[in-house]
């Protein structure tokens, strides 16, 4: 899907950077202001004359722009950090029970396929596992807080 | 009246289950799959709730993230539209165990009439006229055997978890039977998880004419007039119109007091349709469906009745808003559902990207869709782009309304292509204009020359 | 029946026009200006025709280019929408002098309702009560004085060559008449190119009721019911909704009959419609309008009655598909217009390109628009966007669902605003539900708080 | 369609750059708007002339694309010559009358606001002139030809 190239987001924007200056160059006259979204490689320069205006688009309606992050494999975040999202909607779990210690703390190296949470839904306690090995950097979401189907959990950096 | 309600469907019947509560004062709750995360629903809903990957096995058709979803978000009933879980007894019994009301009849009954042979018993025993055929589900390809050789050839084996149209087979030659039994049982297994089978006298060229009926669950029920829905493809409807044309108006009225009478014996609760097949002056009981059908807005047209209002009534314990005597049939209509297939290749899914999309519009014209300038067709989810339905006074003038509509109807996207100009052809049919039309139509248009 | 018409107009109305030529299997000749190039109905029609540049006067208001456009393109009779050349006499007899059928009409009797004081006797003469005020069009301020004492004040002067709206001055005091008088005739003359004037009492707060009729030429009239404009600014019609809400039957029937009356007395052929006020019991007429009108939509949904096909038959000598018996009044319907205007801004039009374009769709909703994404709305002619219709069986859920409508409304572009929300405030308004609105509801919101 | 967007989007994109590019170098005039979409293959350049505008295209978006000719001034062609258009519908008519001579032949030299041609509207001779002085290289409609408001009728060189 676009999306996905949306996803990767920092490239696109050098592009989309790229085309603009080219555009700037092959058109005259006083910039007034300059767009840049990677939402969905729109850019939108506009001179001083208001009814002047250039834009690069790819697909057409920003109303169908949209970010989709799949919960199969783990999103890759700028700093190569990588996100364990919900694998179903349900409520968030850090421990097996209020009297237990949370599966993992902020600092914790974990190695793939290591329970990092669970996800009850239905009474049904479901494991969040980490896709693969890395050291928890943060946890996105509170204790017994309800999520939706691959809504980010935990943050990984690489170990 | 409930307050909040969530949909548990995706498409067009999400969008429409969704203006309704919207001009009811109701909060709508949407559920979407990755791939509908942009969708029209998604868009117009109150919230919506991701609920999981593009797989039906894992989004529309998981239970646990439906209600779950329902529960997280204070709604107190759930519609399910048509299709996925809409007559899944199972899926019924978990929300009312949840204390979530199932918007359609009680899970007693959807599994009642959801079993066809026992349905087909159940018509039978209220005295409803069946096609001859086992009277129960059979286990062994000797049974089979025993009921084919008495009823004769052609024969149809259906699944007993089947329905509208999925998991039939005609027979023609006893010889074939041994084999076509094993593939249906073995196609039965995989599409419905239920191997059981029921046989029956299969009719050639008969006409598909269904009962609308609203009940209140109360043992009062109305009948909304019949749908006539002759014009198929492999057993899926293209076209739907109402009131059925060329049936003698006696006929018509056996048939709705036949559907009335089987309604009020299981004491429907909500909306559904009576089934039949209608051949030489006689009709026999093919199903039920306990579901608002794709092709309601017929009947709405005609009627004036906002069918999925008199579902959330029902369902929320008000009782329907009509009695028999205010419901006035008046004038025609017609439904064309427009699909992203195209009827050259065999009628093919072409997903892709819609990058103009203007639907038709103005007098008299009705259109339910999902669709939008940027709507995504994927492969995940059955190709239906559009339903566009027309009313008119008598049935000449809607056969030129629909064409026109199907005419103004732009669908432009890159590898798109649309059912629109095939509907055409078949308004155009002279069968379907003498209403001679019978459910080969579609079929023996496609062995014609230009669709060789 | 005509094998081609030319549209002489533009917008939404000749869209409309050209949908119900194509059910009809007319070929349709479109006409554009410059700024019209790319509208909806230019890309609809079989054939469009360049006129001339965006300014009126040079292209829809050229009766020289349209009846040579038509000529040119083998039309056999022109329709010219609402507005334009739509009740111009002088238009009407050069198409019949070119041997093009005028499809509204009669020439010299679009010259006799045209003329609005005329039009008043006229009715009167029928029997028909009117406001006292002057007989005839006068010509001098003395006349006017005198009639202004003898009737008394507030008054309201009009032009002779006026209608729906325009060219109407309201005096309270006679201090102020010598003035009003030489302002009215002054923009009478630049308006109309007719500075006569006529007098009648001026009713503060009554209610505009309409009727449509239907003339066969020969003396046989229909008439589809009322409908209830009184939702206006400055005299502009805003929302209009059939039938009259709260207005007792015992007096619709006695308007209906009058228009019916008065329309016979002139042997009225083709769509038009009778305009009165109604004050606490009280009818007055006020104007006849001989063209299909903006707000046509609402009695079609109520009465199943294409009122364009109407107007064709007659104009080519058919006569009505419809007697008076076949005219069953089902339900209400309620049409909002949304202008391109912003009502934060004393609703100044607001031109731009439309960006995103989604109208609303689904269960009794119609929408006439010539609207699209990529849709320029200019500054050369009225900022109507579209009309949105709603049909429901009560006036509640009509209004529910009128809300539901504009809501889903999409309409983006840079600059480009649209009164959607403000009529939702109109639709919300405890005046306006309760039907215990007249003609000031909109002045009057507009002076609360939140419009000030 | 992941495959399709993938392909179309940057790739597209940088070839309509290219391309739009080049048309600002081939045509004169100030630019005022330029509009590269990879969606449809739409390339739109608009000059601050709103009369001429050069689009090119594969896909029915022309419902988005402006194109405007007024026949109020001269519509210009790449290489400085200028069409005289129809004032209004009508027919056009190169003579006074069949038996006159034309009013222009090619290679004629005329003068600003010199009769052209005629066209007819209801028995009415609506002249036709040249809106500035020039050299008749062209007479694009033949005489008694059916014609719309603005349609394109002399090609006038500079004289």
């Amino acid at each position: 899907m676009t999306i996905e190239t949306t996803d990767a987001a920092p490239p696109g924007i050098d592009e989309l950077c790229r085309y603009a200056e080219r555009l700037t160059e092959s058109t005259p006259g006083p910039l007034k202001s300059l767009r840049v979204r990677s939402g969905d490689l729109l850019v939108e320069l506009e001179w001083s004359r208001p009814e002047a205006v250039t834009v690069a688009e790819s697909g057409t309606t920003l109303a169908t722009v949209g970010v989709t992050v799949t919960a199969e494999t783990p999103t890759a975040v700028e700093d190569g950090t990588f996100v364990v999202s919900a694998p179903l909607v349900g409520t968030f779990y850090r421990a097996a029970s209020p009297s237990e210690r949370p599966f993992v703390q902020v600092g914790d190296v974990v190695v793939a396929g290591q329970q990092v949470g669970i996800v009850e839904a239905m009474k049904l306690m479901n494991p969040v596992e980490a896709e693969r090995p890395g050291r928890i950097v943060d946890v996105l979401v509170a204790d017994g807080t309800p999520v939706e189907y691959s809504d980010a959990l935990i943050v990984l950096a690489p170990a | 009246m409930f307050s909040t309600v969530l949909i548990a469907n995706r498409g067009e019947i999400a969008l429409r289950v969704a203006r309704t509560c919207r001009e009811m004062g109701i909060r709508t709750i949407a559920v979407c799959s990755d791939s509908d995360r942009e969708s029209a629903v998604a868009r117009y809903a109150d919230k919506c709730v991701r609920i999981g990957p593009a797989q039906p096995r894992r989004s529309y058709l998981n239970a646990a993230a439906l209600v779950t979803a329902a529960l997280q978000n204070g709604a107190e009933a759930v519609h399910p539209g048509y299709g996925f879980l809409s007559e899944d007894p199972d899926f019924a019994e978990i929300c009312e165990a949840n204390g979530l009301t199932f918007v359609g009849p009680p899970a007693a009954l959807l599994r009642r009439l959801g079993d066809k042979a026992q349905a087909k018993e159940i018509a039978r025993a209220a005295g409803l006229p069946v096609l001859p055929g086992s009277s129960r589900s059979l286990l062994t390809a000797e049974e089979a055997r025993e009921v084919a050789d008495r009823i004769g050839y052609p024969l149809i084996v259906k699944a007993t978890a089947g329905g509208g149209g999925r998991g039939m087979t005609v027979v023609r030659d006893s010889r074939d039977l041994g084999r076509a039994w094993g593939q249906a049982r073995a196609v039965a297994q995989a599409t419905f998880g239920d191997p059981r089978l029921y046989i029956e006298r299969f009719l050639e060229n008969a006409r598909h004419i269904e009962v609308q009926v609203l009940g209140d669950g109360r043992g009062g029920v109305v009948e909304l007039g019949e749908r006539d829905c002759s014009v198929q493809r492999r057993r899926q409807k293209l076209i739907e119109e109402t009131p059925a044309p060329g049936l003698p108006r006696e006929l018509s009225e056996r048939i709705r007091a036949a559907a009335v009478h089987a309604a009020c014996e299981v004491n429907y609760a909500g909306a559904g349709t009576y089934e039949f097949l209608v051949d030489d002056g006689d009709f026999v009981f093919m199903e039920v469906n306990c579901r608002i059908q794709v092709e309601h807005p017929v009947t709405e047209l005609v009627t004036g009745i906002d069918l999925v209002r008199e579902q959330l009534r029902v369902a929320a314990g008000y009782g329907l808003s009509v009695t028999q005597a205010d419901v006035q049939l008046r004038g025609v209509s017609i439904e064309c559902r427009i699909n992203a297939e195209d009827p050259l290749r065999d009628f093919m899914p072409t997903p892709g990207t819609v990058t103009e999309f203007l639907p038709p519009s103005g007098h008299f014209v009705r259109v339910d869709t999902h669709g939008f300038p940027g709507f995504r067709v994927t492969a995940d989810y059955d190709p239906m782009l559009a339903k566009v339905s027309v009313w008119a006074p008598d049935r000449r003038q809607a056969i030129a309304r629909a064409d026109r509509a199907l005419q103004e109807f732009r669908v432009v996207g890159r590898g798109v292509h649309t059912t629109q100009e095939f509907l055409r052809e078949v308004l155009r049919h002279p069968a379907f204009r003498a209403a001679k039309h019978t459910t080969d139509l579609v079929d023996t248009m496609n062995q014609e020359p230009e669709h060789g």
